[in-house]
Formats: C-alpha cells, sequence, structure tokens
C-alpha cells in the first residue's frame, strides 16, 4: 500500500510539473496583451510600456515561468494584471462557489444515478430497465446549456421558485446559499446522472454475470439479496471511476453553466481572465484544475483500495 | 422414497431444446456422477434442480427433492431450500468467491441467512466449518480474503459454505477441473468424506471418467440433452451397452499405438539443447527503493532432445512449463543459460528465418490460436512469413491442400474461415499449420487439454501417423501424465521451474524415483480396467 | 438487429440525409437575411419559422447538420488516426517506457479541463469550425488510445498472436495485421459514441462563440442566437435544441445497438 | 425601500479610475464614489464638481479653479488643493499608467494657489479642457490612500464603497459626510451579469432592480409591456462605425468606400441587430449634439450605386475582404447583417469574431483587418480622424489643419463651425461607413427614479436615484 501510494505520488508530481510547462508556453502564445487591454484604444504607447513593466510583462517568458512556479510552490501565485489582487485569494474566493456546486451536484447526480441504475439492471429487459435507459439517452443527448435555458425559463420566469442565477453568498445562510445553487446544480447534474447511471446499470450487469453471484445464489440469497450485498460493493470500481473524472469535470466545465446563472464560479473567471489576457490567472487556474483532477484521480485510485482488498496488497 | 428424483426433465432455452427427458434419482448417502461431453447438458441439470438457470427457460416434467416439489416452489421458498436443502460447488475456483468479502463473511453468509443465529455463533459455526475442510484457523484466519489463497484453497471455502447447513444433497459441477492433480486428489477425498461423515447425497458433475469410475456409486452417461445409460458404478463399467457410453470409455483409455523411435544413427548434434536456461519475470518491489525483485519461473533448465526424438514434459499447472516453451521459441529472452537448435544458439532477437523453418509449435487452445478474420489458406501459410523461399501461386495451392490431406481434412476447406469448424477440426488445423514447414521439431504446448475424450483420441491418432509418415520429433508438454506415457519416449518431471527428474517414459512412470514425480503419479485417478475391457468388448 | 440500433439508424440517416440534401436543395438561401420576416413562428411558408435575420430556420439547420457532421467526423478521425496508433503501440510494447509514456501524456491530456483548452486553443488561433475540430480531436486522441490498448492488450495474451510471432512477424506487423481487425468492431462503436460527443462538444462550442463563424450555419450558434429570444420565438431555440438531442440520441441508439449486434462482449468498452 | 441593485453587463477589472480603460468602472464609481473638478450631467452638459467656479484667462491658457472648502474623503482625510496637483500629476505623469493620458497633454503645470485654489496652466490654448476634466479618468483621488486603491477606493462621492465580491458583486453605502446633496439610497449594490440571456432572466426575476445598458435589445418589447417595469432609451456617445482600413487595398481608393457606405443599408442593421433602437447618422458625431449635421443622405443605401462605383474603381468582380467583429451583440450581429449587404454588390466579407484583446492587437494595434465594426463611446472624439495613425489610417491634412485650429479656438460658434465641417469632410471621404448612434437602454423597476436615461459617459450616476413612495 505505501509503495503503491509513494508510486503514484511520483507519477503525479511529474505530472504536475510537465503540466506547468506545458500551461505556461501555450498560454503565453496566446495574441493580445493584457496592458493594451486594461488602457483601451485611447493609451499611448509609452503608457501601455509604463503598465508592461509595472506588470513585470516586460521580462523574459523563462524567468517568468521560473518566478510562477517557485512561487507556487509556496503558495503564492502571483498577482492578477488586470484585477490586482493575488490570485490564490481570487481562486479561494471562486473556489467557495465552485467546489460546493460541484458538490451539490455530484450528489444530486449520484443520489439519482445510482438507485436509477441499480433499479433498471435488477429489471433488465423489463419496462422499468427499458424506461430508465431511455431517460438517461435523453439525458445523455441533452446539452446543458440548452437545458438551463429551459430550467430558468420555467422555475425562474414562470414560476419564480428560484432566482434566475447569481449566489446570495455563504453570509446569507447556508440553506440560501443552496437554494441559489440549486437550479445551477440541476442543470450540471442530471446528464452527470444519465451516464453514470448508465454506467452503474452496465457495471452491475457484468458483475451479475459472475461466477460468485452464482455462488451467492446457491447459497440461498434472492436476486435482490445478492446484487446487494455481492454486486453493489464489486460494481463501484467503474462507478467510482466515472465520478471521480464528473467531479473533475464539474470543477472545470461548469464555465457555460456558470455563465447562464451568472455565479461567480472559477470557470467564469478563466473565461473572463482568458479575454482580458489576465494570463497569469488562466496559468494559475487551469492548473490548479490539472492539480485538483489529478489528486482526484489519485484519491479515487486510493479508494479504489478500500473497495477491493485484491489492490491493498498490490505494488 | 428417493432424495432427488427427477423425471422425464425436458428444458429450453428460447425455442432451443437442451434437455430432453432427463430422468435420475439420487438416496441419501449416495454418490451419483453424471458424465458425458461438453455441451451435453450436464451443468443445466445441476443448475435445473436449484432453478438457478438463464432467463427465457421453460422447465417441464418432474423434480422433487426430499418430497418437496422444486417446480412447484415460488422463487422465495426456493430461496430456503438453496443453501439450506442443497449446496452447490461450482468449478470454477478462482471467479467463485466475492473478491472484496472475506472467506469468514462469505461462509457466514450461508448461517445467517437461514438460521438468523447471531453472528458470534455464526462466527464459530464458521471457523469448524473452515477446519472441518482442511483451512487451520492459525493460518486461515476467517479475516482472509479469497485473493489471498491458492485454487484448492478457495475450492475448499466454497465447499465449506455449501455444506454450511448440512444440506440433503451437495452437487458439485467440475469441482476439480480447474485444479491440480494432487490438489485434485485432496478435493475428492474431502467430498467423498463429507458425503459419508454427513450422510448427504451428492450429484458430482465430471467429464473425466477416471474420477467418476473412483469415486461415484452411481452413474448417469448424457449426450446431446438426454441420458444414454445410467446405472450403478459396478455394473455399468461391466456391461455398458450403449455405443456412445463405450466409445467415451474407449477414448479415455485410448492407447496410442505410437511407432517405434526411428532408429537412431545418432547424430553428433542434438536438436535441440537446452543449457541451463533461466527465466526470471520481475515482480513489484515491496518497498519504494527496495532491490528489484523477480520470480523464477524457469530455474536453471538443461536438456536435450535428438532428431526422432519424442520427449514429453509434465508438471503442476504453472511450474514453468509454457514460459519454457516460448523461451525455446524465442518468444522470450532467457536471463541465462543458452537454447541451441540444430546446434546454432538462438539469437536473443528472436529465431532466424530458418531456425523458424526447423522449429514450429500447437497452442492449447484451439478456439484463440487462430485469427478468426482470416481464411484457413491464410491462417496456415503463416510461418512462411518472412521466408524468402515461400511457395507462391501453384506451389502454395499443393502445399496447403497437402498439410490439409496430411491433418484428415480436404484441400476445400482452406477457403473457410475458422469459426466454421469444430474444436477437433481447428486443432487439426493448427497441426497443418505446424507441419507445412516441414519442421523438424514440433513443441506441442498442452496440445490436446481442452479437447473432449473422444475428438482427444481422434488427435493422438493423428499424431501417431504422423510420426510414422513425417518422422516428426516433437516435445510434448502436459500435465495429463497418460497422455504423456502414451506419447513419449522420454520424459522430463518439472516442478517449480526445475526439472526433478528425467527418464525413459515407461521407466518413469513405473518406478518413479523422485518423491514428487511419485505423488504426482498416485494421484492422478486411474481407470479401472474393467470399462477398457468392456469397451473392446 | 436489435431495436436501438435501427432506431438510432433511422434517426442518424434522417440526420444525414438532410445535411446530403442540403447540398442540392434548402427551402431557401440559408444565408439570405429578410429582416421584416424576422422571428416568425412556424408557418406554412417558413416549416419551422425564421430566425431574428429573417432567415429560414430549416435552411439553416439542414445546411447546420452539415457543419455538425463535419465537426465532428473530422475530430473522431483525429482521435481515431493518432489514439488507434498510439494505443496499439502502447500495447505492444506493454510496460516498456513507450506504453509508460504514452499512457501517461494520455492522462494528462485527460486531465486538462477540456472546455478551458478549447477556449485557449481558440483565442490563440482564433474562433472557427477548423479550430473547433482541433480542440476536440485533442481530447479523443486518449479516449481513443485508451480504449485500444485496453481492448489490444487482451488480444495479445491470446495465442493466434503468439502463433504470428513465432512466425517471425514483428509487432508492428502484427498490430496492423492481426490486431487492428479483430479490435474494429470495437473501435467503430467507440467511434458512434465520440461522433455524438463531438456533436454536443461542437455545440457547446458554437454557443460560447467559438465554433464554426458566420455565416456558416452552425446549431450551436443558433442555440446561442436563440437564447435571448427564447420568451419572443421558442422555436429559435427549440429547433435547434431538439436537432441536437435527436442527432446525438440516435447515435447513441446505434451506438449501443451497434455494440450488442456486433460482439455482446464488447461491453466494457465504454467509459 | 432603500438599497437598490443594478445589474451591469461587464465587472470592473479594478477600481481605479485613473488607470485603466474599462467603462465598467466608470460604470460602478463615477460620480457615485469618485468625483472630478468637474462632471458631466445626464444630458451631457459640463457642470461644477469638486470645483465649485473657476476662471479661466483670456488668452485661454490659465484656469483657476475654486474647490468646495469642506470637502473630505472617505477615509476622513480632507480634500483640498494639494489632492487636486496630486491626481493630475500622477495622471500626466511620465509613468503615469493613465489611460485617457492624452486628455491631460496640453497641461504644463498644476500649481497650488491656497488650499481651496488650484491654477491650471496650459501649453496651447484647449477649449475642451473643462470637459476633458469632467471624464472618469481625472477624478480626484488622495495620496494617502493611492496604494489601494484598486481593491479600496476611496473618493469624494456621495457613496462609500462597502465591498467587492469579485465575479459577483460591488456594494456601495450612503456616505453619511458627503458635502453636497447626499443621497437617497442609504445602500446600492452592482451585480455583474455578462450574459444577455442571464441579464433579462434576472430582471424577470426581479433579481436586480435596474439593468445600465441592458445588452438585449430584442427584450426590451417584453419589458415595456410588463407593468412592473420601466425602459429607458437614451442616447450615448457611441458612434457605431464599420471601420474602413483606408491605407489597404482596395479601401485606399475613395470610389471602393463609397461603394462600401452605399452599400449599407443603416435601417436594417438597426433593425436587425438593435431591434429599432438607435439613430441611423452620416457622419462621425454624436446626433444629441447641437453641433450635428445630418449627412445619411451622403451615403443613402443604393446598391446600383455602389455597384457602379465598384465598376469605376475598376473591381466590376467586386473583390474580397475580411470583416473584424469585436464581441458586443451589434457588432456580431450588424456584422453578419453587413456582410450580407456587401454580398448583394460583390463584395465578399469574410467574418472573423474576435475577442477585444486580438480586436486590440489585430485591428487596433496591428492595422491587420479590412473592415471591423465598433463603436466608439468616447464623447466627442471626431479628434481621431485627425490621427494618421489611429487604426483606420485616415490621411487627410485639411482635416487635421482643421482639428489644430479647433483645439485652440474656444469661441463656440465658431467651434460649432468648425464641427460641422469636420463632419463633412469625413462623410465626403466616406472614411469609415457611419452606421447609428448606439442607444442608451436600460431597463428598471416601474417605480424606480431618477436613473439617467442617457449615457453621456459610461456612468451609472446614483446621486439622485431613489423609490417612488
Ligand atoms: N445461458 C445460456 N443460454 C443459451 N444456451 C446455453 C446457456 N448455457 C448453456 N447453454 C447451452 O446448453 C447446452 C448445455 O450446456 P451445459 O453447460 O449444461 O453443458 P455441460 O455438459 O455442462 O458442458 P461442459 O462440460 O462444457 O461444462 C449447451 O449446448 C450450451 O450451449
Ligand atoms: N508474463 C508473466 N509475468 C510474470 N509472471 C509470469 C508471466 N507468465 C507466467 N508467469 C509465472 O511464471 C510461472 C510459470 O508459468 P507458466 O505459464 O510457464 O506455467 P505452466 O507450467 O505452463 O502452467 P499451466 O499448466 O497452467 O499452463 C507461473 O507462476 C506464472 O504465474
Ligand atoms: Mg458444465
Ligand atoms: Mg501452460
Amino acid at each position: 500500500m505505501g509503495r503503491y501510494f509513494a508510486k503514484r505520488l511520483l507519477s503525479l508530481i511529474v505530472s504536475l510539473v510537465i503540466a506547468s510547462w506545458v500551461i505556461f508556453f501555450v498560454i503565453e502564445i496566446a495574441p493580445g496583451d493584457p496592458a493594451s487591454f486594461m488602457l483601451g484604444i485611447n493609451a499611448q504607447p509609452d503608457t501601455i510600456a509604463a503598465l508592461r513593466s509595472e506588470l513585470g510583462l516586460d521580462e523574459g517568458k523563462f524567468s517568468r515561468y521560473i518566478s510562477w512556479f517557485t512561487g507556487m510552490l509556496q503558495g503564492d501565485f502571483g498577482t492578477s494584471y488586470t484585477y490586482r489582487t493575488p490570485v490564490a485569494q481570487m481562486v479561494a474566493d471562486r473556489l467557495w462557489v465552485s467546489l460546493p456546486l460541484a458538490i451539490y451536484a455530484l450528489t444530486l447526480s449520484t443520489l439519482i444515478a445510482l438507485p436509477a441504475g441499480i433499479y433498471a439492471a435488477s429489471r433488465r429487459g423489463k419496462t422499468g430497465d427499458i424506461a430508465v435507459m431511455g431517460a438517461t439517452q435523453l439525458g445523455v443527448a441533452v446539452p446543458n446549456f440548452w437545458f438551463a435555458m429551459m430550467l430558468v425559463l420555467v422555475f425562474a420566469i414562470n414560476l419564480r421558485w428560484f432566482s434566475a442565477g447569481g449566489f446570495v453568498g455563504w453570509e446569507a445562510g447556508p440553506l440560501a446559499a443552496l437554494h441559489s445553487l440549486t437550479l445551477p446544480a440541476i442543470a450540471l447534474a442530471l446528464p452527470q446522472a444519465a451516464i453514470l447511471a448508465r454506467v452503474m446499470r452496465s457495471a452491475l450487469l457484468d458483475i451479475l454475470g459472475e461466477d460468485f453471484i452464482r455462488t451467492a445464489r446457491a447459497k440461498g440469497l434472492s436476486q435482490r439479496q445478492a446484487l446487494w450485498r455481492h454486486g453493489l460493493r464489486n460494481a463501484l470500481i467503474p462507478v467510482l471511476t466515472i465520478i471521480g473524472l464528473q467531479f473533475s469535470f464539474l470543477l472545470a466545465g461548469a464555465i457555460i453553466i456558470e455563465q447562464v446563472f451568472y455565479l461567480p464560479g472559477l470557470g467564469r473567471l478563466v473565461f473572463q481572465a482568458i479575454s482580458a489576457r489576465d494570463l497569469i490567472v488562466v496559468e494559475s487556474v487551469v492548473m490548479l484544475l490539472v492539480f485538483a483532477v489529478i489528486m482526484v484521480n489519485f484519491l479515487v485510485d486510493l479508494t479504489y483500495a478500500l473497495v477491493d482488498p485484491r489492490l491493498r496488497g498490490r505494488g | 422414497m428417493s432424495l432427488l428424483e427427477i423425471t422425464n426433465l425436458s428444458l429450453s432455452i428460447g425455442a432451443y431444446p437442451i434437455l430432453r427427458g432427463i430422468s435420475l434419482s439420487v438416496e441419501p448417502g449416495e454418490i451419483l456422477a453424471i458424465t458425458g461431453e461438453s455441451g451435453s447438458g450436464k451443468s443445466m441439470t445441476a443448475l435445473a434442480i436449484l432453478r438457478l438457470l438463464p432467463n427465457c427457460t421453460t422447465l417441464r416434467g418432474h423434480l422433487s427433492l426430499d418430497g418437496t416439489d422444486i417446480l412447484a416452489q415460488s422463487e422465495t421458498e426456493m430461496c430456503a431450500l438453496r443453501g439450506q436443502k442443497v449446496g452447490m460447488v461450482f468449478q470454477e475456483p478462482m471467479t467463485a468467491l466475492n473478491p472484496v468479502q472475506t472467506i469468514g463473511d462469505q461462509v457466514m453468509e450461508t448461517i445467517l441467512l437461514h438460521r438468523g443465529c447471531p453472528r458470534a455463533e455464526a462466527e464459530k459455526e464458521a471457523r469448524t466449518l473452515l477446519d472441518r475442510v482442511g483451512l487451520p484457523a492459525d493460518r486461515f484466519p476467517l479475516s482472509r480474503f479469497p485473493h489471498e489463497l491458492s485454487g484448492g484453497q478457495r475450492q475448499r471455502v466454497v465447499i465449506a459454505m455449501a455444506i454450511a447447513l448440512r444440506p440433503a444433497l451437495l452437487i458439485a459441477d467440475e469441482p476439480t477441473t480447474a485444479l491440480d492433480v494432487t490438489t485434485q486428489a485432496q478435493i475428492l477425498t474431502l467430498l467423498r468424506d463429507l458425503v459419508r461423515d454427513y450422510g448427504m447425497g451428492m450429484v458430482i458433475i465430471t467429464h473425466d471418467l477416471a474420477v467418476v469410475a473412483d469415486m461415484a456409486d452411481h452413474i448417469v452417461v448424457m449426450r446431446k440433452g438426454e441420458v444414454v445409460e445410467t446405472g450403478s458404478t459396478q455394473w455399468l463399467l461391466a456391461n455398458m451397452h450403449h455405443p456412445y457410453t463405450q466409445k467415451l470409455f474407449a477414448a479415455s483409455s485410448h492407447k496410442v499405438a505410437l511407432p517405434p523411435a526411428s532408429a537412431t544413427p545418432p547424430h553428433p548434434v542434438p536438436l535441440l539443447e537446452v543449457r541451463d536456461a533461466v527465466r526470471d519475470y520481475p515482480v513489484a518491489r515491496k518497498r519504494l527503493f527496495g532491490p528489484a525483485q523477480h520470480m523464477r519461473a524457469v530455474d536453471h533448465v538443461s536438456f536435450t532432445l535428438h532428431r526422432g526424438e519424442r520427449l514429453g514434459l509434465v508438471g503442476e499447472s504453472g511450474c514453468g512449463k509454457s514460459t519454457l516453451t516460448r523461451a525455446i521459441l524465442g518468444l522470450e529472452p532467457l536471463q541465462s543459460g543458452e537454447i541451441l537448435l540444430d546446434g546454432t544458439p538462438l539469437a536473443r532477437t528472436g529465431l532466424a528465418a530458418d531456425q523458424r523453418r526447423k522449429m514450429q509449435v500447437v497452442f492449447q487452445d484451439p478456439f484463440g490460436s487462430f485469427n478468426p478474420r482470416h481464411r484457413v489458406d491464410r491462417l496456415i501459410t503463416e510461418p512462411f512469413h518472412g521466408m524468402a523461399d515461400a511457395p507462391k501461386g501453384q506451389d502454395r495451392v499443393e502445399q496447403i491442400a497437402e498439410a490439409l490431406h496430411a491433418v484428415g481434412l480436404s484441400p476445400e476447406d482452406a477457403g473457410r474461415y475458422i469459426h466454421q469448424f469444430s474444436g477437433g477440426q481447428r486443432q487439426r488445423i493448427a497441426i497443418a499449420r505446424a507441419l507445412i514447414t516441414r519442421p523438424e521439431l514440433i513443441l506441442f504446448d498442452e496440445a490436446v487439454s481442452a479437447l473432449d475424450v473422444s475428438v482427444r483420441a481422434q488427435i493422438l491418432d493423428l499424431l501417431a501417423d504422423l510420426c510414422g509418415s513425417y518422422g516428426l520429433s516433437y516435445l510434448f508438454i502436459s500435465h495429463d501424465l497418460s497422455v504423456v506415457r502414451n506419447m513419449t519416449d522420454r520424459c522430463l518431471v518439472m516442478r517449480r521451474g526445475q526439472i526433478v527428474e528425467e527418464g525413459r517414459t515407461e521407466a518413469l512412470f513405473s518406478t518413479p524415483q523422485h518423491p514428487y514425480t511419485q505423488s504426482l503419479i498416485a494421484a492422478a485417478p486411474v481407470l479401472p480396467n474393467i470399462g477398457h475391457e468392456a469397451a473392446r468388448g | 438487429m436489435t431495436r436501438s440500433l435501427i432506431l438510432g439508424g433511422v434517426l442518424s440517416a434522417l440526420v444525414l440525409l438532410a445535411a446530403l440534401l442540403s447540398f442540392i436543395w434548402t427551402p431557401y438561401d440559408h444565408t439570405a437575411l429578410n429582416i421584416p420576416a424576422k422571428l416568425q413562428a412556424p408557418n406554412a411558408e417558413h416549416w419551422l419559422g425564421t430566425d431574428h435575420f429573417g432567415r429560414d430556420i430549416l435552411s439553416m439547420i439542414m445546411v447546420g447538420a452539415r457543419t455538425s457532421i463535419a465537426v465532428a467526423l473530422v475530430a473522431v478521425g483525429i482521435g481515431m488516426g493518432l489514439g488507434v496508433p498510439l494505443g496499439l503501440a502502447a500495447a505492444a510494447k506493454r510496460g516498456s517506457w513507450l506504453d509508460e509514456g504514452i499512457m501517461r501524456a494520455n492522462d494528462l491530456v485527460f486531465a486538462f479541463p477540456s472546455l478551458v483548452i478549447a477556449i485557449l486553443i481558440t483565442a490563440i488561433l482564433g474562433a472557427g469550425a477548423v479550430n473547433a475540430i482541433i480542440a476536440i480531436g485533442i481530447f479523443n486522441i486518449p479516449v481513443f488510445a485508451r480504449v485500444t490498448r485496453g481492448a489490444v492488450l487482451s488480444l495479445w495474451q491470446r495465442e493466434f498472436i503468439l502463433a504470428a510471432r513465432v512466425a517471425g512477424k514483428g509487432s508492428a506487423r502484427i498490430s496492423v495485421e492481426h490486431i487492428l481487425p479483430n479490435v474494429a468492431n470495437l473501435l467503430i462503436v467507440q467511434g458512434t459514441i465520440q461522433f455524438s460527443l463531438g456533436i454536443l462538444a461542437e455545440a457547446g462550442l458554437s454557443y460560447v462563440g467559438l465554433g464554426a463563424q458566420p455565416p456558416v450555419p452552425s446549431w450551436g450558434r443558433m442555440l446561442a442566437d436563440a437564447q435571448t429570444m427564447v420568451s419572443l420565438a421558442p422555436h429559435m431555440a427549440l429547433v435547434p435544441g431538439c436537432a441536437i438531442i435527436l442527432t446525438v440520441l440516435g447515435l447513441n441508439l446505434m451506438g449501443d445497438g451497434l455494440r450488442d449486434w456486433l460482439d455482446p462482449k464488447l461491453r466494457e468498452g465504454r467509459t | 425601500r432603500d438599497s437598490v441593485t443594478i445589474g451591469l453587463q461587464l465587472e470592473p477589472p479594478h477600481l481605479d479610475p485613473t488607470s485603466a480603460a474599462a467603462g465598467a468602472i466608470d460604470q460602478v464609481l463615477y460620480s457615485n464614489v469618485f468625483e472630478g473638478l468637474t462632471r458631466f450631467t445626464s444630458d451631457g452638459s459640463v457642470v461644477p464638481g469638486l470645483a465649485k467656479s473657476w476662471d479661466i484667462s483670456d488668452d485661454g491658457l490659465t484656469y483657476t479653479f475654486q474647490l468646495h472648502s469642506d470637502v473630505r474623503f472617505h477615509d476622513g482625510t480632507g480634500m483640498d488643493a494639494e489632492d487636486v496637483k496630486f491626481s493630475l500629476d500622477r495622471a500626466r505623469a511620465e509613468d503615469s499608467t493613465n489611460a485617457q493620458k492624452a486628455l491631460f497633454a496640453d497641461i504644463a503645470n498644476v500649481q497650488v494657489v491656497d488650499p481651496t485654489t488650484v491654477q491650471i496652466t496650459l501649453a496651447q490654448p484647449n477649449g475642451m479642457m473643462l470637459f476633458n476634466l469632467a471624464w472618469g479618468d481625472a477624478v480626484i483621488v488622495a495620496p494617502e490612500s493611492i496604494e489601494t486603491i484598486k481593491t479600496m477606493p476611496v473618493g469624494t462621492g456621495a457613496f462609500t464603497f462597502d465591498g467587492w465580491v469579485q465575479g459577483d458583486r460591488i456594494d456601495l453605502a450612503r456616505n453619511p459626510d458627503y458635502w453636497g446633496t447626499p443621497a437617497m439610497l442609504d445602500a446600492a449594490t452592482f451585480k455583474f451579469i455578462s450574459d444577455p440571456t442571464a441579464a433579462f432572466a434576472a430582471m424577470m426575476a426581479e433579481d436586480v432592480d435596474a439593468f445600465s445598458a441592458f445588452p438585449a435589445p430584442e427584450n426590451l418589447p417584453q419589458f415595456e409591456a410588463d407593468p412592473r417595469f420601466q425602459v429607458l432609451i437614451g442616447s450615448t456617445e457611441g458612434e457605431t462605425i464599420l471601420s474602413i482600413n483606408n491605407k489597404q487595398p482596395p479601401f485606399d481608393d475613395p470610389k471602393v468606400r463609397a461603394a462600401v457606405a452605399h452599400a449599407i443599408d443603416r435601417q436594417a442593421i438597426i433593425d436587425g441587430a438593435m431591434f429599432g433602437y438607435g439613430t441611423p447618422i452620416g457622419t462621425h458625431f454624436a446626433p444629441h449634439n447641437p453641433a450635428y449635421v445630418d449627412l445619411t443622405g451622403t451615403s443613402a443605401h443604393d446598391p446600383e450605386k455602389a455597384r457602379a462605383l465598384l465598376a469605376e474603381a475598376g473591381l466590376t468582380d467586386g473583390f474580397t475582404t475580411t470583416l473584424h467583429l469585436p464581441p458586443p451583440s451589434y457588432a456580431r450581429r450588424g456584422g453578419e447583417i453587413i456582410a450580407a449587404q456587401l454580398a448583394e454588390v460583390g463584395i465578399t466579407a469574410e467574418i472573423i469574431n474576435v475577442e477585444w484583446a486580438q480586436w486590440l492587437e489585430t485591428v487596433f494595434r496591428g492595422k491587420n483587418f479590412g473592415l471591423s465594426i465598433v463603436s466608439h463611446t468616447e464623447p466627442m472624439d471626431i479628434g481621431i480622424y485627425a490621427r494618421p495613425d489611429y487604426y483606420f489610417q485616415y490621411d487627410n491634412s485639411a482635416f487635421q489643419d482643421l482639428m489644430a485650429e479647433l483645439t485652440g479656438t474656444t469661441d463656440p460658434d465658431a467651434r460649432t463651425k468648425m464641427l460641422q465641417q469636420a463632419q463633412e469632410i469625413i462623410a465626403q471621404d466616406y472614411v469609415n461607413g457611419f452606421l447609428f448612434q448606439l442607444a442608451a437602454l436600460s431597463v428598471a423597476k416601474a417605480d424606480l427614479q431618477g436613473l439617467w436615461a442617457n449615457a453621456p459617459t459610461q456612468a451609472t450616476d446614483l446621486t439622485a436615484v431613489s423609490w417612488a413612495k
């Protein structure tokens, strides 16, 4: 276990270093200059030069990379070119929206998908299965931004059950905050739930075909008991993989949804930062997202070992 | 009244009839063996008793267990019955256990489910059971996971689960096919003891007639979903009537008329010489910066094979036989030692074209050794790859026809795909592929292990014929002692990567020297002679 | 043939047909503006109504199908063209540094937030269908590489591969001659699925303005144009939305159906 | 109710109006938090701000400002002549990062006479000086708080800055110690909603009380029809033009530019892109300005004439060019329409959608474009036509002389004459395609009063806003 952990950790670090390279140099070749963006069309060239030097943009790429990277190691992500606040703090603020949203959506999707998948698997080939699978097919096919538009139209504008968007902030109390995240969470969760339910079902069906399920049935367990006691935990590995992937996706991929619901999340931060050429913000956020994905995968791998004893001993 | 009474049971899956009018019965304390070739419906019969059949099956007829009409039971009632009244042991111990639960939990489950006793009590009971099946507490605590056990040990756990509630009937479907001969002997003994101790009835399903003859009180022979013959073991072995039964027994004890090894003007250079071969597989390190670990699959093996000689290699599963084969074929590098073919060492990068011409191979799995997307002509000419003088055009057609003819197939078969052939035919094609370059040496790695007895007998006969017509030399690898005894002049015994004994086949089998060889031979079940006599008659 | 294969096939064929038909005929010129006739609900002249410039939506949907199909198809092509050889190579040299390198690189690409990278790519290269293809294609590569490797690894254990190796064939040759045809089914199925995901991705990119540029119609951009008009002219959002849903649905159904039809044992292919 | 939530499309990057061009900073802070010596009113006129009065010397070179005496910054420090000198010198400095540094180019010296008197000396007369000092870029800031101005703006206005949740909102609170007429609202929140659909939804769901510069004109009729809301339609300083790269062939031929101008149907663009909101213009000048001349006739929609002109220029088969479109919907939608209109006369305009950063790089600085659409929102900016290096690269020495003369002229009538002459020159030279004056479109709750309808500068002046009883 320790060795497994250490080896994964090592490859994780190498991945992160390579990722930082890729991110920095790819982003730096984007045309457009943060200083001219800031100063607009009436700015004079010397003003732009003054701002560039104030922002440290006149240094060489490589030395900027080094200072960015070493800064990151110490938890200092630099200062945003446009906002002029520490990137770390901006990101932290945004995470207070994005992270709860991702967790909320993931919880919703898991709560919907797992029962649906289990139900479908246990009724394989019957009407219930076909209905659930039909619904998931539809869920996979619906673009989530379109779905979000429809949700706003129905629940915010017509029924006025929810506000059309925005985030009241955690100061307003956890319930109010969750309430304001509900529509976006649903918009994110349903398509994900559709995928997850399909994975759950097929993983379960694969497991149900295994010999040990037959053994369990020969002991006198009913189909359902066999599914719950022996099928579920074994089916968890593919499901966990997908949940891990989805979490990373939700963290970074909510850009469009954040736009539709004007949430001050990470996605919108990158989006704004890209258009303002606030490169350091883009770099840091992308780096952070990559880091999050790699970490989540790492954690998922570790939970595999919790689920499956065969992986514990393995080197 | 019998413990298990099946009369006129028919079963079909969808529109396909699988079982047709099966009748059999088992008394308490009696062992009934069901035998027959692959696909004859043995497993289906067993599953029908538990009503654990695939979807869309229809069952007709009568099936009663201890007076209960099984077919009339609801699913809930069946659940109560399974495990309680009837236990089952499956073929594949490696997959029959839930990998994520401890063996203790899995054994206890049967008890908790039916008896609803406190956990502690179930735990105690499970412990006793595991002790009973030969898994003592000090080495096998309840907290072990299945992957920490060997195949035989896992099979013991499965048996413990099946007998937990002392069911009246125990069904064992090929319980030892996946195990070594020595382990097989132990498991069979255990089963027999349990039946005797608990007075259970048992249905054992096996295609190994030697096991049948050894274990069973009663025998049922099945073919294509029908019972062709049934009777007490003694009686049946002596008086088998049905031609199929006779054929089956004849094939099992089939003796091949191997032509004598070509009179040897002993060639100075051995055809194949293996010198001190070592093959290590890397194993994951125990600690991150610990020394690199490895597993020695072939451990300083040396032997020679002369022209015209037929050499056997026996040993338990995992002892390194296939690894050695792959090394000889140049598919895997050696860590040390060398292999010489006709005096020239094999290059590290694989075999040269002329070496490949001299040496060919036939693998075990007739279903997996061919690319399903190619036609037979393309498949069997594959060994010509990279040879400068590979036949072209008409010449090629002729050589294909000749090879197919040699293995008893017709030249028309060259245009067919592999899925259009039966397992036995496929193995013939595999042999044709090996023959087509006119090799001097063929390696047979478990070449007949996957075949049914009757098909196996045909293939062995074919090999014997080819020995006559082609003057073959071969290395015959198998875990089946009787086959090796039949097919070879000289024999090597391998254990944990090492050759422990070597000698003329007859001598080695009649007077084994090494204790391992002795235990191997002792464990192998033997078909009593009566069957053999009857079959001849 | 399963029910889903038929249903999916019919849906996909309809879309394909519409796209092909648009080359020779559309009810109106899809670029012709007619501002006085803007925002008409579906009617006898314009079966699916008009948009905010008075263009005929049916014509735009038909031509838009072309864009969606082309973008998704080429993106899948890129993913297959690069991913499959990588997967084959990784599996052929299992456990080697090559395998390790390819797989780690795959993981790394997977770790990048795809939408953010797509936005960056278009920020660097400019918005447009070609760049959308690149953005989608890049993320298809690891998918195909992984699926191929997974399927091929088990094939390498098969004895017919051993037989080919005994015949002296190199791993590249074996990969092409023996392995590839045997994973073709799986790749076709995966291709169908990636194709449908590509259509969704193109729609998403166009929705944020990074996909095909006007006057080339695109379903995603039609949705983007429609978004502020949902309450004025709901058909503007519903029509392209349904076009996307039906196409993706059709492709997914077809993929599932193909999987069952070609080989029931391929089920583990999809992640 | 004594607070208000205002929706804005763009979020300020930071909160220093004197070191960025972002209009969003002024939209939040202008007049609310920061004030200058002079200020704009809703109708665009310039009135006293922190300076209660001023004297201009006869040669037009010396301005003497009298400041209000009891003005305090929000941090409690007093605002006096020293602060004015500091602010203006900072904006003019060599290393200044003021986006509109040119506004101060003519200032030769700023001198503190006494705590409430400041004297500004010009290097040459500049009739626009009072106007220039009303810009958001010329507001008075304090040296004590300059370090943190980007995140903690400290001004003299009727509202104090009360917090910023980045990506979401900025809060303002009433300044109890305001030197002038105090604000009527206790608090105000600016909420940033960039997506037009989301803006519509937020208004409809009453998440915000007003939306300044509402981005989706197509939705306005719905608000008008809804008794809960009022729609404010005013004018902006935004001349929306189809800018033409005057140096790039074939646009270096005035005939070709004229052909482009005649190919354009302004009304169709206003209807199609702005859903009818906008005033057609025929030159680069705001129609609400008294000096405006209606020159739309010079470039009336006439495809026949356009084709004829192209033929005259030797381009019978038309030509291909690029049309770079920045993100706002007037440009993206207008661009699609213009491309179609140009196609009718044989000009193929390949649409290239760009972000602002790219637009600045390729179009504005790189001058690597054929056509582009952009709204020039700076007030009174006809002077850009006198800059030959400006991105559309119009180089006419007669025009340049006229502008130089204008700057030195302070007499209003003479100025008007010159301005009208300037308008005509650029119209007749078909420098750009002049499309329409961007309308100021705001939506508010029906009972919210005191909002500016017009947008003489990008400001959301809340000082007079209140709820009707
Ligand atoms: N799930 C299933 N669906 C359809 N047919 C099946 C199924 N399982 C088995 N069969 C068919 O039923 C027949 C009997 O199969 P069964 O497994 O009982 O054979 P067997 O005698 O146990 O063979 P073996 O020795 O290979 O285990 C075979 O023809 C087989 O193809
Ligand atoms: N690629 C490999 N990597 C690591 N270990 C391996 C590998 N292949 C085989 N081994 C190990 O080497 C040993 C010998 O394996 P081999 O396949 O040669 O046995 P065998 O005698 O052919 O057994 P069987 O009768 O089951 O075919 C086994 O313990 C096996 O687990
Ligand atoms: Mg069987
Ligand atoms: Mg082997």
